[in-house]
């Protein structure tokens, strides 16, 4: 295992920190928390808290910020954070106009996120929750627990983040935020595994000429593997996957991001989505905005995902509306 | 024999086979139910240690189950989390526990983890390990045994759960995005669950 | 080779396009040309010029847009672009006001620049040039070619941008980016090689428990290799031999970049960053701005270079002044 | 015998050690010395090949020098451009080139080349290769031989140069930046000239 870090035990807690100290003029860390919060007096708005793992930075942190996330909870490497911790945050930003959760669908998040709700609400706090899961690599049937968040979690942060700064109410941020779930989806693959430091080995071994095909963004194994394709191949195979959804038809306004995993050098990922462009132009899709670089991450996994959201009126100005956090900035 | 010296041989033993459990989760999941077991139960065995001497076993359980739900995260945090709050409701008030109150706290535990994880037996996850120890746990009593024999008869039974989950592939948890992937490979969370059982197995029947 | 690419020769035409593609309202391709310009009509103001070898993304073309860079000029990977495409990007930009070339000091992009400023002048265009040689782990001396430019180019990309944003002249301009580069220091190390395309091996290769210490942008080995150590020694490491060079006293304000070489999971950035704040507070230095991520790469190498830049009061308003680029957005 | 078969005949030979020039800059550079020489080449032969067949050796070389600035890059594209460029203006309006002529024409590439790149003897570059041969091609002049002989000395002392850039540090170009590191490898710009020399060589002595 090769790593930047000082000890497995502790990276969670160097890099919150690292945050706060390089970041100032954006983010604070409540005191005794792994809860990241914004660095300005919070603002009379709905409230928007998401989180989880940590190992996907920038997300969550790297999204807190004006015009998108209020806090970020970080849980340790690949697992979500605890009830308490959570609920934490939760008073913390609370101004009395509600707080959103926005969780991404894993057993473990959905559950620790609810407990944390479960407390708030006890407390009089006014709590909604949304759950994305954008991933298209896992079946969603009503005997699993359907798809999993990734990427497009990233544009659920930036739209509801941007509703609420309108001064939106509860109800309508929540709406916005289900709006991106229904129309984004998001397919991943990847070239080489990653470690968990704590772990200290590789999640997963994978020989020099194959790829790993519906991966998630915590080294589990994705759906196949197979030989090794070319850029131009890959994109239409991520693509297929996603079109094959039937919910984007020629006309569309869409946003996309072209996401690397961690390792996935920005060249490679320019190389993808001017495929990726080709195609979607093809399918008579508009790209309002494309976002390219590593968005949701998975430690130092090499590989990316696509993801691609459908826009009306409503989401288009709330995606290019303005954003200042450390990892997204958009006038 | 305690409740705290029975805890504290159930967390030794889930914190040796950290590296274990996080192998298992690594092969279809994400690698780290060993690491986080470990981490919860270093967390919380200092505060059992911490508790009077008054083998206030539903006082102990709910410590366990509060410092897991505040130090384990993941999936496993809530699930045993709450189990163990919901063992520690069935037994509240007794010090010393019978064959029938252990039966119920077992399916107080049981059922607190399908309250939260929705999981029925069968979808590759600890409840493979739990459902089948609850059902020999009861097969137990009914042939007159005491609590300690009824637990050890659990025991076997989850093993054969754990057996059980290679066969099967994931319908709930991470492994369950892996599909048919996940045959083959033993269930970590029915693994934990083993373990534990075992270890108060162990704890109980040198004791006695 | 694992890659997500097409044709180990057509990588940067299809990185070029993909960038053109994927974010046509910063940036377009000069047709027929390896050069990225920026996509809005060129304003009357001193055009900023830069380039070099590919496989440093988001540098050069990421830094195209208003604030910073008027085109950067893509040479193969790791490779000087040639005299002609560099001329053809002088000619693009020129709006009379003369034409501020920004390359870094290597051999080859020194004496390809140089040619096309003749070609350029040849044609009455008022060209200048500023090298920028910020990589302090090479020794600067008259016998060699001195110091290489790395990641401290970005900040001249920034300021000098900035100031010719404000409508200042050719030589004004000039003036600010010598400034940067008087006062700006980097050093680098890396955990793992990386692998030219074209060239189809890593370019080195480095044992298990080993690091390279003073490592370039290139893939070229560094100037040592020695038992790999924490994130707190590798920081202490980098930032002693950018103190040693004597220009950062106590009560100064400084900018710092913690930049990725390509593979570093921001996570380790954030990490290392931590205890580069510490010690530089420890200095008795003032952080005025962090960037923390990917800046200037080297394809999919592992490992990180830390950056120092002194600042003046016009180093710093230029610094703070906006952005609006692919790969550096601020307000 | 003519100027185009000739450059064909050095641009193969470099494009043909293409990989073995990439692997010698790997180890003290950035690994495309031989990438870059071949891209070069690779682009001017067809434009070589294009011209007509009058031998108009300094129209070709000059073809060869603008070719190669627009496609090798590098500190390799603008050097060896130059050179062939300079060497194209020190035998202007000459068919038939004598050992006079040809010892000029090396001097005035070797003169461009350290007009460019500022460098000496003696810091490891293509000048540790081009210097030697220019002298051995001297001495061939002062004893007597003719262009072809004068030219196999000047490969000899080539090849000598690079092995002499084996045992020093380089203090010009990338390899510089290695320090005492670069000792033991040979230098990729001496070892392009050095194979251009050899087949230029090779071709006008079995032309002969
Ligand atoms: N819904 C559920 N019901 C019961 N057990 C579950 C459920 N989801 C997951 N598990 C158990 O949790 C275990 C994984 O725990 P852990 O690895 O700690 O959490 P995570 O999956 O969040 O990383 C699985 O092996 C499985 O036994
Ligand atoms: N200043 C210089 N003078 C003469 N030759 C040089 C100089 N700098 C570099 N070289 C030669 O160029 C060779 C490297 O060429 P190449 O790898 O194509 O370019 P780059 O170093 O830009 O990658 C070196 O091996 C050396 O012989
Ligand atoms: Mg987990
Ligand atoms: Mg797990
Ligand atoms: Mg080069
Ligand atoms: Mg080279």
């Amino acid at each position: 295992m090769k790593k930047i870090i000082n000890n497995p035990d502790n990276v969670v807690e160097e890099m919150l920190n690292g945050m706060t100290a390089s970041q100032p003029q954006y983010l604070k860390r409540l005191k005794g928390f792994d809860v990241i919060v914004r660095a300005n007096k919070k603002t009379d708005k709905v409230a928007l808290v998401s989180g989880g793992g940590s190992g996907h930075e920038p997300a969550h942190a790297g999204y807190v910020g004006r015009g998108m996330l209020d806090a970020a909870v970080a849980g340790p490497v690949f697992t979500s954070p605890t009830p308490d911790q959570i609920y934490e945050a939760v008073k913390e930003v609370n101004t009395g106009k509600g707080v959103l959760l926005i969780i991404k669908n894993y057993s473990g998040d959905v559950m620790n996120f609810e407990m944390a709700a479960e407390m708030a609400a006890a407390d009089g706090i006014e709590v909604e929750k949304v759950v994305t899961n954008d991933d298209v690599a896992v079946e969603n049937s009503t005997w699993t627990i359907g798809r999993r968040g990734i990427a497009g979690t990233v544009l659920v942060h930036k739209i509801a983040g941007a509703k609420a700064e309108t001064g939106a109410a509860l109800a309508d941020v929540k709406k916005a935020a289900e709006k991106v779930i229904a129309n984004v989806r998001s397919m991943g693959m990847a070239l080489s595994p990653c470690t968990v430091p704590a772990a200290g080995k590789p999640s997963f071994t994978l020989p020099d000429n194959q790829m790993e095909i519906g991966i998630g963004i915590h080294g589990e194994p994705g759906t196949h593997r197979e030989a090794i394709r070319s850029a131009d191949e890959i994109a239409q195979q991520l693509v297929d996957k996603i079109l094959a959804e039937n919910i984007y038809n020629s006309g569309d306004e869409v946003a996309v991001i072209i996401n690397g995993l961690g390792a996935t050098p920005l060249m490679e990922l320019y190389i993808l989505s001017h495929k990726v462009q080709a195609i979607l132009k093809e399918k008579g899709l508009k790209m309002v905005k494309t976002y390219v670089g590593n968005y949701m991450t998975s430690l130092e996994m090499a590989g990316c995902s696509v993801t691609l959201l459908k826009l009306d009126d409503e989401l288009k100005e709330l995606l290019l509306a303005p954003a200042d956090t450390p990892a997204l900035v958009q006038f | 024999m305690t409740v705290k010296d029975a805890i504290k041989e159930v967390g030794q033993a889930v914190i040796k086979d950290k590296v274990f459990l996080t192998d298992l989760d690594q092969a279809i999941g994400d690698g780290d139910h060993g690491i986080n077991m470990a981490r919860g139960f270093e967390s919380v065995l200092p505060k059992i240690a911490a508790l009077a001497d008054d083998n206030d076993v539903a006082a102990a359980l709910k410590a366990v189950g509060m410092g897991l739900i505040s130090s384990v995260g993941g999936a496993a945090g809530p699930l045993y989390g709450t189990a163990f709050l919901r063992a520690a409701g069935a037994c509240k008030g007794k010090t010393a526990i019978d064959a029938a109150t252990a039966k119920a706290m077992l399916d107080a535990a049981i059922k607190g983890i399908q309250d939260r994880g929705k999981a029925q037996q069968g979808e590759k996850t600890m409840l493979d390990a739990l459902i089948p120890a609850s059902d020999a746990f009861a097969d137990g009593i009914k042939a007159g045994k005491n609590a300690v024999e009824c637990l050890g008869d659990a025991v076997q039974a989850a093993e054969k759960g754990v057996e059980y989950t290679k066969k099967i592939s994931a319908t709930k948890g991470r492994a369950s995005y892996l599909g048919e992937r996940s045959i083959g490979h033993q269930d970590p969370g029915a693994t934990s669950s083993t373990i534990m059982l075992t270890a108060l197995y162990k704890y109980l029947k040198q004791e006695r």
